[in-house]
This record gives C-alpha cells, structure tokens and sequence, in this order.
C-alpha cells in the first residue's frame, strides 16, 4: 500500500509540474496583463510541433528544438500581441474573442500543414525509465520537472525583482500611473508576451517528450492552464506551482485509490473546495473594500 | 451512356476525430476509385463534409448532401453522431451506412435505411476468444469511458468472468495523460496476467509508455481498434512489439483475395503510406454501397427507392469476411482477427482458421 | 443614536481598531478625526459592514452587529466613500433611484429631484455615466445617494476635502440645512481643524486604532496627546 | 456605450422587435429548405443560450465559463422525464428548464466568487456534472448515452417535429426570453443589477441585497439555458455526456454573445445568428476542411472593427445616419 | 523652463482648458489656485501627455518631446492626485518603480531610505499592499514615489489632500527643501494660505483660463479669494 501511495504523490507531483509549466505563460498574460489568453494552448502545441519537426525531420533530439520554437512561437506570440493591443475597449471580454479565434487559426494551420495524427518523442534517453527505490519515473518526466521548477524561479524572480517585471505589474495595476513612471507599457507588454511565449515554447517541447500530442488538445491545455492559474490565485507563480501539483497529486491519488474515471471529477471538487475557502485562490490578496 | 452517381458521407476532418475521419475518408477514397475502374455504366463520386463530431452538424450534412442529390449516405464515426445523422437519412429516404459506430442501440430502433458493418459484438467475441485461448488467472482491463470503449471493456469483463478468469476493470477519463498510477495499481494489486486495453491511439500510447516505466508482471499487452497497424509501429517502434490488437489484415498484407491485393496496391498508390486501420472498414462499406447501386441502377430502381432492398441482398466475401445484412440492418456475421506486433510486420494470431502465426506469449514490447 | 461597545478590527497583524466605545446622540454632528491610518475610514467600514468587527455596533437602539450590508442600509445607515464609489454606468439620477428603492423602499422622484437640487446635481442628472463626474461632483453624488436612502445616521467620510474654501463653506451650510432638515444624526471625518470645530458639537479622535480623546472641539484639539499626534506643534 | 442615458422606448423597441420577428419568419414564407432550416435552428439554439450567458453576464455582472451545465442538465432532464416518467415533451422541457434551476442551486457559494474565480468555478461544476452523467449509467445510461426518448409532438396538427414546427418553436421561445430580458432589465432589479456588476460594494451599501439578486439572475439564466438544453435533446434525439456537457455549450454562447454586443439583449441573438449560419454556410463552402480558420479570421476582426459587437456596430451606424451625435469616449 | 503656448486640452467633446499660455521659472515654485472643477488638474495631464492637447509646450525653450513615458526621463514628474497608486503592489514596489527611469536606478536603497525618512509611516506599511492603504497613506505613497524619481521639474496636484496637520506640515516642509535643492515645482493646491506660503508665482485658473499670473509676494488673500468669487458671479 505505502509503495502505492508513494507511487501515486510521487507521479502526481511530477504531472503537476508539467501542469504548472503548461500554466506559466497563461498566468502571466492573465495575471500580469488581465488577458486571458485562449490561444496559449495552441501556442504551447505549436511548439510541441516544432519539437516533433527536430526530431523526426531533422533527426535531432527534441529538447534542441527549442530554439526553433522560441522562433516561431515568440514571432506568433508577437502578432497575437499586436491584435491585442488594438483593442481599447472590454479588453478583458474582448481579448477572449479575439484569442479564441486565434486559437482556431493556429488549430486549423496545424492541421493543414502537419495532419491530424498524434506524436510524440522516440527518444529512448526521455523515455527511459529511472528508479528511486520503490517509485518510477521517466526520464523525460524528470527533465521536464527540473524544466518547470528552474522558469518557475526564474519567473518568479522576474516578476519581483526586475525591473521589467516590476514594470508588467504596474501596467497591469494602474496603466495611468505607470506612464508616469516612465513605463511604455505597450512596450513592456511586448516583452511579457514574449516571455510567456517562451514559457509556451519550453512548455510545448517538454510536453512533446512525455506526452501525445495531436492538433486538438491545444484547446484543453488551455483549459487546464487557465484553471491552475485561477487555482493559484491570479498573478500569483508560487501558487501555480503548488496548485499545479496539488491537482497532480489529487488526482492520481484518486486513481490509486477510487478510480481514475473519478480523477477529474476529485480535481474539479478540490478547485471548487479551495475557491470556497480562499474565494482568491491559493495566493490571490483580497482588496480592500470601502 | 455513363452516369453519375454521387454518394455523400459526413466524417469528423477537423477536431480529436480527425485523423479517424481522415482514415475513413481515405478507404472510401479507394474504393470509389476501384469501383469505377470496374464499372463503365455506373461512375461514383463521394461528396464529403465535414461533420466536426457534432451531431448537429451531421444532421445538417446529412440534410445538405440528400438535397444536393446524394443517393445514399456514408456515416461518421461514434454513436452519438451516426445516431441522429441516420435517423435524418432515414426521415428524408437515404440508405445510410457506417462503419464507425458501434453501440446497440443503433440497431435497434428500427430504421429500414440504416446498415452497418461492424459491431460491438463482433470486437468483443475476436478479443474473448483471444484472451481465454491464452488461460490467464487475471486480467486488468483499461477501459476509456468513452462510449465504444465502455461498451467493450463491460462486454469482456463478463465474458471473461464467466470463464472464471479474475477481471478487474480500470476506467480512466480520456483526458488524462499519466497512467503510471493505475499501472501501478495493476503491478502491485492486480497482479494480472494480461493487460487488455480498450482505447484510442493516444490511450495506448500513453498506457503502454507507462508500463514500459513500470514494468508490471505481466504476459502480454492487448488492445482494441487502431492498433495492430503498419503505421503505429512505425511510429512508435519501441512500444509496439508484442503488442495485440484486432486487425483485418496481416502486414505485410498477404491476402489471397484479389480484392485485397487490389485494395493494398491503390491505397499505396493514392495515399503513399500503409493502410490505416479504418480505412479497411470504410472501404469495405464503400464498396458494398457502390455495388449495391449499380444493380440498383441496372434494375432501374435506384430513383424508386430501390436501393435499400439491394442493400439487404448484400452477400459477399470481404475483406472482413462473409457480409450480409440482417433485418436491423446490422452485419451478424462481423467477425475480425487479432494481430500482433513482430518487429514492424504484423502477424494475425487469432482466430485459429486466420492466423498466419503462432502468437509469441509471454511476450512484451520491453 | 449610533452605540459602540468594544468594537475591534484587525487586518492580519495589525490592529486597526481596538476596543472602541463611544456613542452619538440623536441629531449630533460628531467629528471624527486623527491622523492617517488611524482607523477612521475602517470605523466607518465597521458600522457600515464592509469589513467584519469584533464588539457590538447598534444603530438607534437596534443591534446591527452581524447584519449584513444592505440589512444595515435599511436599519437607517447612509455612508459616502472616501475614494467615491458611483455606480459606473448609471447616470446619476439611476445612482439615486437605486439607492432610494432599495434602501428606502419606495420609489418617489420628486424626492429624487429635491436631492439633485439640494446637491446641486440636477443638470448632470441625466447626462453623463457617474464615472465620467469631476471629483467634487463625484463627492456630492456620494451625499445625494446617501440621503436617497433617507438614513437616521449620515456617516461622512472626507467629504469636504479638496475642495476649495468657498465651496467649502456653503457645502458646510448645506450640511447644517440637511442635518436640520431631515432630522439626521452625522458622523464627518475631516482634516481641517476649523471645519470641524465650526460644524461639530463633539469630537472623537482616533489614533493607531485606539480612542484618544473625546469632547468638544476646543477641548480635544488642545489635548496634549491630540496636538502631538495630529494637529502639530503649528496649531498648538 | 453601454445603453445606459434614458431607458429605451418601448415604442421603438417594440416595432423593432416586431419586425425582426417577421424577418425571422421570412425563412418559412420563402420555403427554405429543411437544410436551411436545420441551420437556422442550430443557431436559433445557440442563440438562446448565448441570452441566458449575457442575462447572467451583463445584469448579473459574472461571466461563466460553464453554460454547459444547465445546458446538460437541462438536456438530460427533459429527455429521462419523456423517457421514463412519460412526461409530454412540452410539459418536460420547462420542467428540465426547474431542474437545471435547481441545478444551479448548487453553484450558489460560486455566488461569493467575482470575475475569473466565478467563472471558472462555474465550469468545474460543468465538468463535474459531464462525469457525474456518465457514471450515473444508471440513470442516464452513462458513456452510452441515451438515444430512444421522444421527440418533439404534434401540436394542434402542426409537427413541431419537422423544421418548419420545431423552427418556429425555437424561435417562440429566443423571443419570450429575449422580452423577459428586457423586461428584467428595465425594472428596478435590473438597474440594480447593472450597478452591482460595476460597483458590488456601493451598490450594497444602499441596501441592495446583490447576492440576493444575482441568485435570481443565476436561477433565471439556469433555467434558459435548461430549456434550451431540452430543446436541443429533444430535436436532435441523441445524448451523451460528453455531447450534452460540451465545453462548445460554455463557449460558443460567450463568443456569440461578445460579437453580437452582450450589453444589448439584441447582441447574442444576433452574434450567434451571423457566426453560426456564417460558419457553417458560408466558410464551410470555401473551405470545406478547416472552414473554422474562416470563423477565427471573422471573430478577430470582429473585436478589432466593433468591439462592442455587432449591436454597438449597428447602433452607431443607425444613430449616425440619423443624424444623431454620440459623444465618444 | 516649462512653458505652455495656447495650449487647450480637454475630454472628448469637451473643451475644458482654453488657449493657457503660462512660464514656469527654472528653480521656482509655482502655485496654481482656482475653483474646483477649474481645469487645474487637466492642466498637469495635458503637460503629462495624459489627455490630448493642442498649442505647444516648451521645456528649456525647445518643444517638449516624446509620450508621457519619455518625461520620467527628462525629468519631468508628476504627483498625480488622488490615489493613482499601484493597488496590487506594495508599498515598497510602487516606492521602486518611482525610481524606474535608468538614471535614479543607482542609489536605489539610499533613495528608499529618503522616502521612509520622509514618511515614516510608510516604512511601518512597506510589505503592505498599497491597495489595502488609508487614503492619507495612499497619498504619501503617491509623494513618495514621484520623488523617488529625482525630478528636476516636478507637478504636485494637491498633495495635503486628505493628509492630517501634522502631515500636510511634513509635506510643505519637503517641498520647501526640494525648492531649495533647486527643484522647479509646480503646485496645485486649495489651500491657498499654504500655497501662498510657499509660492514664488501665483496664477489662478478659472473656468478653463487664466485669470491671474503674479509674483506671489504681491498677492493679497482677500483679493485672491475675490476673484475665486468672481466665478459665482459669472456662473449665475
Ligand atoms: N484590508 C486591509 N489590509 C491591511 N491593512 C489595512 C486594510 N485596510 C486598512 N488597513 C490599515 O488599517 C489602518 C487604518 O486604515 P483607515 O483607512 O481606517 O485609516 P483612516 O483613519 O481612514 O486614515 P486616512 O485619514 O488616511 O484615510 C491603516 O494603517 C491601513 O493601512
Ligand atoms: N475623465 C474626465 N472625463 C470628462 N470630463 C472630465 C474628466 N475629468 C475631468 N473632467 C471635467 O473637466 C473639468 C476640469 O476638471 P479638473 O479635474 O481639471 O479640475 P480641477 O481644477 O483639477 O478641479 P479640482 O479642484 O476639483 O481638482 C471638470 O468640469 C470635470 O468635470
Ligand atoms: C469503428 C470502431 C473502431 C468503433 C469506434 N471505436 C467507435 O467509437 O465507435
Ligand atoms: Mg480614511
Ligand atoms: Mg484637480
């Protein structure tokens, strides 16, 4: 039974962090910049695509395809972007709309170009398995872990000390008053887009080396992502993490121990649950009122 | 003179199901082309539309090629599109056929235009055998609760049980990716014999992926449709071997029937790649169709209503063995075999009167 | 009127009210006062319950303690922002009749037309969304949605700040014609010394949460501890 | 430009309404095909959940992410009460609409919730209500789905059946909802309620009780996306969970309802109209395979011409040829 | 050194300022007077760049260039009124990203350190999140980190509002010294006894114009509060 349960937190924490990798980008467009992103999804597929074309074209391991999609995703990332910041108006209602169909675009250009089957990577070093006493992994499933929790520091670092982060929250906080700092927020928001753009890049590629990827899923990655970010309480990296692996780790400890028809169901009652009891999430301040 | 025959069908090309709409769409591709090169009175052309796996739209489709002057109807792929989809065909007249849905209900709400090829009962009977020829004391079963699937894994688990083998069922929600724990659950609990998978690509994928890091005790890894294929080997050369699933024909294909042959050559020829597990049924389905209206077309009772009667007359050998249509419309005698994965040829296994093989057991893709 | 027995607040680790008790007569203008951060505005929040108080609070001798919000505008409190909060997207006048439906049951725009008057809102009544007001205009919209809910305690929270001395002195006179008026007992927060003495009968000065002096203006603005805390040695 | 200076006429509203119901019967007068027809009802469904999204998101002032619950809940409610109860459909569907209201019950502490945190609690119990369906096989025949229930009767000899019944069926009802809309946000509730949307706090210190109202809103918006549920099962006469509890029931209102305008009670009707017979006419003649490229590039440009939607677009182009100066912000 | 040449500004349709033509002397404290609702705030956010403008603004007699986000830089900074405050940062952030433009970067901690000495407050508040922040507090912080910027010209609107005595003493206190470091200062501020005390030039602004530019020195009270009245005069 403990190997069991062991087996479990350990797998589940693991799928969390790739949950919470997955997330990143989406929580800083959202957080930092009030845009609830629906593309990011897609921005992450496209990226798992770009790994796919390393690796089985150019017969490269996929974690070098990074560069590529930094590339190709931060220059999509770029024109969402420039379509965003048209919008003066409910940009928080409308930006929904309009990254929703950038969502179906990308979906669509996916399908066309590389067809409609599922990939993923060959590589044996990823899919090796490795042992730590009783519980398994895959080594690809490590890389991605140690992946997720260096950005997640890195962003997090970023957003606090930076001064470039600094500068995304204060747009995000009072747009007015972050002029007259000295702040071009337009330009600023560029460079959280791009970030969280390669934050999808880095996402896409791991999930490419431990998970199938096929055109469709960009919608539920999106999903999942805009969940944990909500989770954690809005703008809040730390809380993605710890989110993001408290869903991991809720959810295969249903598996081990209901079922696993039953997983998303003890996810979707754990979100609920902390909602009720923290109505700003894991780490979301409440403002004051009056 | 030469007439123009035009078929419609409604298949998912975009959305999850696209790459089984994709397979439909090619085998129905080759048999239009083979029938054509077969039959100067009658020329066919399918008209596709894409159903998006929403039944609305398939309703739609339906509605739209029957009014474009589709003779008959070549249906999608899961229940709850090729239910209302049939229904509307059989409101406005159409034959309607599909080799993409497998629930019993469809059968039995008393449709006169509705066929179909293949059936749950057929899938469950190929791997039942399969399974009890082999004599495990267990077998852990991992079922997606999605329709056809669910249907399957309760269709073995009492099949099995009646043979006193000990089943245990493991659904999961098709949207996860990360099986390990309830491989975990049958290494350390289940402690079964045979692992049965009844899912999608991904699924096995992602199952098989899992246990290959687990490494349970276990003596073989089984699967449903879309499985035994040339192109998941190929594609995922190191989880594949050893792997069963159901299979219409070995790979490389040795078919006797010309037929077949024909079948292998044209689709390499159109698509440049092997064939795709779906499309074998929709060819066969196409084909049937195809004939049916040509004796239609000869008897000159293809605008009166004809065609579901020649329908009914269908019986032949195929590639899925002998076809006939019963009462419901449904095909009795659909019966398939189970191929095995041997180093990128795929090998039929079972039944006995098909298999081109001994099936290697133990055997694992590790 | 308004009595409060105990009342506390706590923000995390900060106190922001401890063990308040005073109480306001009927038909009193009571002035509210002591440097920034004292705990005035979250005195206000907890007679108002915006923000949850340990202690009692009763209004006119019912116990209003674990009321909710809009309970508590029906009990017969009316309050301003500090930071005024118009209801975006309503035109003033909608502002008003939302307050005086809800809070004060009825639905009377005659009425609604004496407050526009009164607060010298009627020729921005239909005009503009509030949000588009002028800060002043905004605080006046404040007063008016306060006393469209025709309140018993009019609690006032920086209403006169900024605004200029001429303004200030007839908004003054207003609130003397209001207070006489509608018969209300008023709680004002305010900076300005000389207002407050000019408007008040009694002062209450709240300093780090806690109640530091209590009596007429005179009195308290030359308490030692007043002086030093908030009014300066410039005032002394 | 929210409609907020001098409540609308009801005069010209009137007339407006009335005429876009004659326009809307146009379809039957000029014998349009059951192809056509299909379509319009499709979109006319549509239409009448993207108003009870907008009921919910512009009085109410909470987006949710999670229509697909009542949707479901209202599908399969009407489709077991016909099935097994052996309820008249007419009588079922209103029925479903109370069930998918007391559905909603349960989503009330969401109600303590505000902006992103409602609106995806509101799509956990969509997803918690997708998989409860399909492990209830008991009830509701699980993963399987339910496939023999009856459809929609004949009414008075009309076979509301058919397109042309169940179209003007569809069409009934989009247009009661949209009057009950319009009614509620006349009344004092409603400006009430676009208040709290804004301004929760200052709204409730007047003495609105917001959770109170917006509980009804919940309610309310429940039971139209629960009648628009049953409609749909009962027309299409196939069920699953993962059809009845489709993530496309939580967006396609929300993307129909923000390119229609979903401040106006015109807008969602409208949005779901254009994208829907847009979609499926018009791209998917162009491009018969990834026709939603067409849709994307339409919706995103959409935002970036009128994003106040289609109504904003049509008020504006309306206003200025008559004449009519409207201060810009 | 900052000069305005007809300029005009307003929102939307509407024009609230009309041909300003005003000097602000290098070194020099200016105050500016006038009713609410007179322009005066417009006045600093048409300088800003924060509402469109037309006519010209000179700074060092050259057209004064870039966006609103190009005059941090130059040195030109704003203490914006009311609580433009970052509500979702801490005290600390928003004292930071004043110092945002690269040349203040340097002696960060030295320059934060100022700030605290100048408002102890908010040193006590610093991990506080400057939305939770009293209205007085919000303020301070809002002073605060327009002087962690090291401005050469700086445009103060109102900063006693809301402020206790004691405060509104410490505030002027600063500006004095900033004066004297040679910081040319731009004032808005009602209350016209301390503006006047401070002042080197005084102009009055009244409905959207000039009225009055004069060396402070010269400027009576009365006469001053007269030509406030003058408005009601016109108004009526
Ligand atoms: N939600 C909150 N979280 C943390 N601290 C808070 C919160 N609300 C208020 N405070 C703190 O409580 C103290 C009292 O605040 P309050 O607004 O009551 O002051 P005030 O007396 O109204 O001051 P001012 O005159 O400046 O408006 C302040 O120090 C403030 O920072
Ligand atoms: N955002 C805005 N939209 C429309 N009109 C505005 C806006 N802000 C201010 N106004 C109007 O512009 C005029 C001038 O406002 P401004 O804030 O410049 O005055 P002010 O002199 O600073 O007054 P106060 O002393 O009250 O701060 C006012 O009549 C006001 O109604
Ligand atoms: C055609 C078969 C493979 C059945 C298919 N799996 C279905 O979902 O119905
Ligand atoms: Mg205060
Ligand atoms: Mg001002």
């Amino acid at each position: 039974m403990t190997e069991l349960i062991l087996q479990a937190l350990f797998s589940g924490v693991l799928i969390g962090s790739v949950y919470a990798l997955v997330a990143l980008g989406l929580a800083l467009a959202f957080g930092a910049m009030r845009i609830i992103n629906l593309a990011h999804g897609e921005l992450v597929l496209l990226a798992a695509y770009m790994a796919y074309v390393v690796e089985q074209r150019l017969g490269l391991e996929p974690y070098m395809a990074i560069p590529l999609a930094l590339v190709v995703v931060s220059a999509v990332s770029i024109v969402l972007f420039m379509l965003v910041n048209m919008i003066k108006d409910h940009r928080e209602l409308n930006s929904l709309i309009l990254t929703f169909a950038v969502g179906i675009i990308l979906t669509n250009a996916i399908l066309l170009v590389f067809a409609s089957d599922m990939r993923t990577t060959t590589s044996v070093f990823l899919q090796d398995a490795i042992s730590f006493g009783d519980v398994f992994a895959m080594k690809g499933e490590l890389v991605a872990f140690g992946l997720s929790i260096v950005l997640m520091g890195f962003l997090w670092w970023w957003l606090k000390a930076s001064w470039y982060g600094r500068a995304v929250r204060a747009v995000s906080s009072n747009r007015g008053a972050a002029k007259l700092m000295g702040i071009n927020p337009t330009r600023i928001e560029t460079v959280a887009f791009l970030v969280a753009g390669a934050l999808a890049s880095v996402a896409g590629v791991a999930l490419y080396t431990m998970s199938v990827v096929q055109p469709a899923v960009g919608h539920a990655l999106t999903v999942k992502a805009f969940i944990i970010t909500v989770l954690a309480g809005v703008g809040s990296i730390p809380g993605v993490l710890l989110g993001a692996v408290l869903l991991g780790v809720t959810e295969a400890l249903t598996v081990t121990f209901a079922s696993s028809a039953l997983q998303e169901l003890a996810g979707m009652v754990l979100f609920l649950l902390v909602l009720f009891l923290m109505p700003n999430g894991l780490f979301g301040a409440s403002a004051r009122r009056g | 003179q030469e007439k123009v025959v035009t078929i419609g069908a409604h298949m998912p090309l975009t959305g999850s199901l696209a790459r089984s709409g994709q397979a439909f769409n090619e085998g129905m591709q080759v048999a239009i082309r083979m029938c054509n090169a077969n039959s100067p009175k009658v020329q066919f052309k399918v008209d596709v539309i894409d159903d998006e796996s929403t039944p609305a739209k398939a309703v739609s489709a339906v509605e739209k090629l029957s009014a474009s002057g589709s003779v008959a109807i070549i249906g999608g792929y899961g229940s709850n599109i090729v239910g209302p989809a049939s229904d509307a065909a059989d409101k406005l007249g159409k034959v309607y056929i599909t080799a993409g849905a497998v629930s019993d209900e469809l059968t039995q709400r008393g449709l006169k235009t509705f066929f179909r090829i293949n059936n749950n009962a057929g899938y469950q009977r190929g791997i039942a055998n399969l399974l009890i020829d082999l004599k495990p004391q267990a077998v852990s079963i991992i079922a997606s609760t999605k329709e056809a699937p669910a249907l399957l894994a309760e269709g073995l688990e009492k099949d099995l049980a009646a043979k006193g083998i000990k089943v245990t069922v493991h659904k999961f929600d098709p949207a996860i990716t990360d099986f390990k724990p309830i491989i975990n659950k049958i290494k350390l609990q289940d402690k079964s014999d045979i692992i049965m998978m009844s899912a999608y690509e991904n699924d096995y994928v992602g199952i098989i992926r899992a246990a290959k890091v687990l490494k349970p005790q276990v003596k073989l890894i089984v699967g449903a449709w879309s499985l035994a294929t040339p192109k998941m080997y190929t594609e995922f050369p190191d989880l594949m071997n050893n792997v069963v699933g159901t299979s219409f024909l070995p790979y490389p294909v040795e078919v006797k029937s010309p037929e077949g042959q024909k079948f292998a050559a044209t689709y390499k020829e159109m698509f440049n790649k092997d064939i795709e597990y779906l499309a074998s049924l929709s060819f066969v389905e196409t084909t049937l169709l195809c004939e049916a209206i040509q004796r239609a077309a000869t008897a000159g009772t293809l605008d009166k209503g004809g065609l579901v009667d020649e329908m009914r007359k269908t019986d032949r050998e195929t590639l899925l063995g002998r076809l006939q249509f019963d009462q419901t419309g449904d095909n009795p005698n659909f019966a398939l075999s189970m191929g095995q994965h041997r180093d990128g040829k795929i090998v039929l296994v079972s039944p006995k009167s098909a298999a081109t093989a001994e099936i290697a057991y133990p055997a694992l893709p590790w | 009127m308004l009595a409060l027995e105990g009342v506390s607040v706590r923000f995390g680790g900060l106190l922001a009210l401890s063990n308040i008790s005073f109480s306001v007569e009927k038909g009193e203008i009571l002035g509210l006062v002591g440097p920034n951060g004292a705990g005035k505005t979250t005195l206000f929040n907890s007679i108002s319950g915006l923000v949850r108080a340990r202690g009692r609070i009763s209004v006119g001798g019912q116990d209003i303690t674990g009321l909710p919000l809009h309970r508590r505008a029906k009990a017969g409190i009316g309050r301003t922002f500090q930071i005024p909060q118009p209801m975006h997207h309503l035109t003033v006048r909608e502002n008003l009749t939302v307050a005086q439906v809800f809070g004060a049951g009825r639905n009377d725009p005659a009425r609604i037309n004496e407050i526009l008057e009164v607060m010298q809102l009627s020729h921005k009544a239909d005009a503009d969304a509030a949000s588009a007001l002028a800060l002043q205009e905004l605080k006046r919209l404040e007063i008016a949605k306060a006393l469209a809910t025709e309140p018993r305690l009019l609690l006032l929270d920086e209403v006169l700040a900024g605004l200029e001395s001429n303004a200030k002195r007839s908004f003054m006179l207003k609130l003397k014609e209001l207070h006489a008026l509608f018969g209300l007992t008023i709680v004002i927060v305010e900076h300005d010394i000389e207002t407050i003495s000019n408007l008040c009968t009694r002062a209450v000065v709240l300093n780090f949460g806690q109640l530091i002096a209590d009596g007429t203006p005179a009195e308290v603005f030359n308490n030692p501890a007043v002086v030093e805390s908030y009014t300066g040695a410039a005032h002394a | 430009m929210s409609q907020t200076s001098s409540p609308i006429l009801s005069g010209r509203s009137l007339a407006l309404g009335a005429g876009l119901v004659v326009v809307a019967l146009l379809p039957l007068a000029a014998g349009a095909s059951p192809y056509m027809l299909g379509l319009l009802i499709s979109a006319l469904i549509l239409a009448g959940l993207a108003l009870s999204w907008a009921l919910l998101g512009n009085l109410g002032g909470m987006v949710s992410f999670g229509h697909a619950a009542f949707f479901g809940v209202g599908s399969y409610a009407s489709a077991l009460l016909a099935a097994r109860l052996g309820v008249p459909v007419l009588l079922a569907i209103p029925l479903a609409g109370l069930i998918a209201t007391i559905s909603s019950l349960a989503m009330l502490p969401a109600l303590r919730l505000s902006g992103p945190y409602f609106a995806l609690a509101i799509l956990a119990y969509a997803q918690i209500f997708r998989i409860l369906a399909t492990e209830a096989t008991w009830l509701t025949g699980g993963a399987a789905g339910l496939q023999r229930y009856p459809g929609l009767p004949t009414l008075f000899g009309f076979n509301l059946a058919e397109r042309h019944g169940s179209y003007v069926l569809v069409l009934a009802m989009v247009v009661i909802c949209a009057i009950i809309y319009v009614a509620i946000r006349r009344s004092h509730v409603g400006i009430a309620l676009r208040a709290i949307a804004e301004s929760e706090d200052a709204t409730r210190v007047v003495g609105v009780n917001s959770t109170l109202l917006k509980t009804w809103m919940l309610m309310l918006s429940a039971f139209i996306a629960g009648m628009f549920g049953a409609l749909n099962a009962h027309i299409i006469g196939f069920l699953e969970p993962d059809y009845a509890f489709s993530g496309i029931w939580s967006v396609m209102p929300i993307i129909a309802a923000v390119f229609g305008g979903y401040r106006t009670v015109l807008g969602p009707v409208l949005g779901a109209i254009v994208i829907y017979m847009f979609d499926q006419v018009v791209a998917k003649s162009l491009i018969p395979v990834g026709h939603q490229i067409l849709l994307g590039i339409l919706l995103a440009i959409m935002v970036l011409v009128a994003p106040n939607g289609l109504a904003g677009l049509l008020s504006r182009f309306f206003s200025r040829s008559g004449g009519k100066h409207h201060a810009r912000a | 050194m900052l000069e305005t040449r007809n300029l005009s500004a307003g929102y939307g349709a509407i024009t609230v300022l009309w041909d300003v033509n005003l000097k602000f002397r290098a070194g020099a404290l200016t105050s500016i007077v006038g009713p609410n609702g007179a322009g005066k705030t417009t006045l600093l956010r048409a300088l800003t760049g924060l509402v469109p403008h037309t006519g010209e603004i000179l700074l060092d007699g050259a057209p004064l260039k870039g966006k609103t986000w190009d005059l941090a830089a130059q040195g030109l900074v704003m203490v914006p009124e009311g609580r433009l405050v970052f509500r979702d940062m801490t005290v600390e952030e928003n004292l930071f990203l004043g110092a945002y433009p690269a040349r203040c970067r340097g002696d960060l901690s030295a320059n934060l350190e100022r700030m605290y000495s100048f408002f102890p407050r908010l040193k006590e508040r610093r991990a506080q999140l400057a939305g939770s922040l009293s209205g007085g507090e919000a303020q301070m912080v809002a002073m605060g980190r327009g002087l962690m910027a090291k401005p050469r010209i700086l445009l103060i609107d109102e900063p006693s509002l809301g402020l206790a005595p004691v405060i509104v003493n410490e505030v002027f206190e600063i500006i004095r010294r900033l004066k004297e470091e040679g910081t040319t200062i731009v004032l808005i501020e009602q209350n016209t006894r301390i503006a006047l005390s401070v002042a080197d030039d005084v102009h009055l602004i009244r409905s959207g114009k000039v009225v009055m530019s004069e060396p402070a020195a010269g400027i009576d009270l009365d006469r001053l509060h007269d030509l406030y009245f003058a408005r009601e005069g016109a108004a009526a």
